[in-house]
């Protein structure tokens, strides 16, 4: 009757449609990854050959922290006049909404990527010395790591009392593994020393692990009360 | 439909923490019927209502709706309106109204039009919901919890800043919804409006059901 | 010898903190009880 | 079972009292790290501890996502609360033995990187309790409890590709230990384990008593309230 894929796509449908009328989380996260990328500059001489090694870690903690910004939004969206209620009385599926909340966040933090990532290869003069694809990967996996346990720790923090706050208090800890996986696989990649392949196989195992994990648990939480 | 309750709840307490909004409720809901629930502030009334949704699982006690002791199973003929409108304030009404009929299978258009004009609105409003009247934003809400067709009807103060000519219009259009046969249990402070229509009046004090009466009687009961 | 004597004095500070908690909790909790037994 | 708590607290308080005994005067001293390495029949121990009762917390979280027993959640609290100050307790230590042996007070070794992550997580998931309205947190805490429990094999694996990819200072380890150090850091642990024991059941108590008097007060706040009216 109500097919799950259906669900799921008129979610995604009408969350980019909020998101193009508001613009809400995309323009504070934009700023805000901005903010991060002037900050770091000053802080880190840009030109210095010591920071292209670690330029790796700069980019991804400034998605990570941007990334927040956003994933505090999408459940904030669904909060206003308690919609999410709605879905809870309605009998579609737990996971179809997940998978929905997940691929916009997918598609939000993306394209904040490919927005920064220029002015960091500006800022910080970057140029890959080991192979540049494999930057693709590491960033496709490495950005559904980042959303799917945002997406998931952010519903679970709305319940809370801090909401904005504790949303990184839970995503950080747990993502400790694939945050050092994409910085490694990065630096490894723009300073050619070491093999990437490692860290990408790791990125690979942990989305799997945990895009499995979070769908086994999203029906509790989302019905947990 | 058959005699037993629709609804039965045996027991029921919820705590939240130091604080406890039900206090062992006991009570049967029959079919085809409009109960109007009525009491104070912080009578347990709304969490009652959210229990019986599904949306609050009951700390103690049993609940069967339609037969099943799990809610989910039967969510599908639940329609529910709560305080607030579960409705995106940035979408105009039929953009909403779309969106949920998805969650429930429905693919037609014309199912959610025919739920807007039989709330006495115009589908083809472009209006956000966000910049409707109260009254407007009310009965959108009702039209929503009205679009899988159930056969229970759950309403959380559904003429609260209403104005009293669309109250009126609101209350003749639950018990035409009753008469069609749905069950319905209002939760309100405008109990007069539904004098003419409710048949069982239920007083809540303090998590408790405290009288059933089947006349009107505004103080006495108390 | 001080770093081990450090570390074996940091080891007991933290369990009797830890303790000193408990105990606090029990106290607030005792004292409630009462409250709610002078109520009754 | 009330009886047993001093009788038991009587041999805990002995068998620690002998594990301190036996790490300070019995046990040989190291011929590389002299004394300094008299921490590690402390700090071995709870590190082994900290781990069972955080095992102890994921079976716990598991069996609550299953049966929903609030008794079961009250373990679940009390153990990664213990485990979380046995693990502080190794943190600490840590670097106080790592400072003289290695010059240096932390290095991203495999196991006190480990920790941690650990220790990071279980703080985690005690904030989560902490903020989380009540109703819901047992769910919450039980669902991060085991997710945190995927997250250990991965962070395992990375850290132990990070070490390989960088120079770490070499640390002693492996080889055969004297028998007469095995004996005495046994004894440690069993005696942190009856510690823990220990602790986790006051705290446990602590916890299912509060419930109780929260329960109470909720149904007399309302009968108070009520009857006013």
């Amino acid at each position: 009757m109500n097919s799950p894929p259906g669900v799921t796509r008129a979610t995604l449908v009408k969350d980019l449609r909020l998101e193009w009328r508001s613009k809400d989380a995309i323009n504070s996260m934009l700023f805000f990854a901005l903010l991060v990328v002037v900050i770091f500059s000053f802080s880190f001489d840009p030109t210095a050959e010591e920071s292209r090694r670690i330029a790796g870690g700069l980019v991804w903690v400034a998605f990570l922290f941007a990334a927040v910004v956003a994933l505090n939004q999408t459940w904030a969206r669904e909060l206003r006049n308690q919609v999410l209620d709605a879905y809870r009385v309605s009998p579609a599926r737990a996971n179809s909404l997940f998978l929905a909340k997940v691929t916009g966040n997918f598609i939000f933090v993306s394209v904040l990527e490919a927005l920064m990532t220029p002015l960091f290869v500006v800022f910080y003069n970057l140029r890959a010395i080991g192979p540049a694809y494999q930057l693709l990967f590491v960033a496709v996996l490495g950005t559904w790591a980042l959303v799917v346990n945002g997406t998931f720790f952010a519903a679970m923090s709305i319940r809370t009392r801090s909401r904005e706050i504790m949303l990184p208090l839970l995503l950080f800890p747990i993502t400790i593994p694939a945050l050092l996986a994409m910085v490694e696989a990065t630096s490894s990649i723009l300073t050619g020393e070491f093999s990437a392949r490692f860290w990408i196989v790791l990125l690979a195992v942990y989305d799997v692990v945990f895009t499995t994990g979070c769908l086994l648990f999203f029906e509790i939480v989302l019905h947990g009360e | 439909m058959t005699d037993s309750p629709i609804i039965a709840v045996n027991g029921l307490v919820k705590q939240f923490g130091r604080f406890a909004a039900l206090r062992g409720v006991t009570a049967s809901f029959e079919a085809g019927r409009l109960y109007a629930i009525l009491g104070d502030n912080g009578a347990g009334k709304t969490t009652l209502l959210r229990v019986l949704a599904g949306l609050t699982p009951a700390t103690r006690g049993s609940i069967a709706v339609l037969g099943a002791t799990n809610l989910r199973e039967v969510c599908a003929h639940l329609g529910y309106m709560a305080h607030p409108s579960l409705l995106y304030d940035e979408m105009s009404g039929m953009e909403n109204l779309r969106y949920f009929a998805r969650l429930y299978g429905i693919q037609d258009d014309a199912r959610c039009q025919a739920v807007i004009r039989s709330v006495n609105l115009d589908p083809s409003l472009a209006l956000p919901v966000g910049q409707y009247s109260q009254g407007m934003r009310q009965r959108m809400s009702l039209a929503r919890a009205l679009l899988n067709d159930p056969r229970i009807l759950l309403l959380d103060e559904p003429f609260s800043n209403v104005d009293v000519r669309s109250a009126r219009e609101m209350a003749g259009l639950l018990g035409q919804l009753r008469d069609s046969g749905k069950t319905i249990l209002v939760v309100t402070h405008q109990a007069a409006l539904l004098r003419e229509v409710a048949d069982e009046f239920v007083w809540m004090e303090a998590g408790q059901i405290v009288s059933r009466t089947r006349e009107f009687q505004p103080e006495e009961a108390k | 010898m001080t770093y081990l004597f450090a570390a074996y004095v940091a080891t007991w500070v933290i369990h009797i903190a830890y303790l000193g908690h408990l105990a606090r909790g029990y106290a607030r909790l005792n004292r409630e009880i009462e409250e709610l037994n002078r109520k009754r | 079972m009330k009886r047993a708590f001093p009788i038991f607290a009587i041999l805990t308080a002995g068998l620690l009292s002998y594990g301190l005994y036996g790490a300070l005067i019995q046990a040989p001293t190291e011929q590389t790290m002299g004394d300094v390495q008299r921490i590690f029949y402390y700090h071995v121990p709870s590190a082994w501890t900290a781990f069972c009762l955080f095992f102890v917390n994921l079976v716990a979280s598991i069996v609550y996502l299953v049966r929903r027993s609030p008794k079961v959640d009250a373990l679940a609290l009390a153990s990664a609360e213990v485990g979380v100050v046995f693990c502080t307790v190794v943190l600490v230590t840590g670097p106080i033995w790592a400072r003289p042996v290695w010059g240096i007070w932390w290095t991203w070794d495999l196991r006190l990187t480990l920790t941690l992550v650990l220790w990071l997580i279980y703080v985690s998931y005690l904030m989560l309790r902490r903020f989380s309205s009540s109703g819901q947190t047992p769910v919450m805490a039980a669902v991060l409890a085991a997710l945190g429990a995927l997250d250990v094999p991965l962070v395992y694996f990375s850290i132990w590709f990070f070490r390989t990819q960088h120079p770490q200072p070499v640390i002693g380890g492996g080889g055969s230990i004297d028998p007469r150090m095995l004996h005495v850091l046994l004894m440690n642990w069993l005696a942190f384990m009856c510690f823990a024991a220990l602790v986790c059941w006051s705290r446990y108590r602590l916890e299912i008593l509060r419930r109780q008097v929260e329960e109470t007060q909720a149904l007399e706040s309302l009968l108070a309230g009520g009857s006013s009216r």
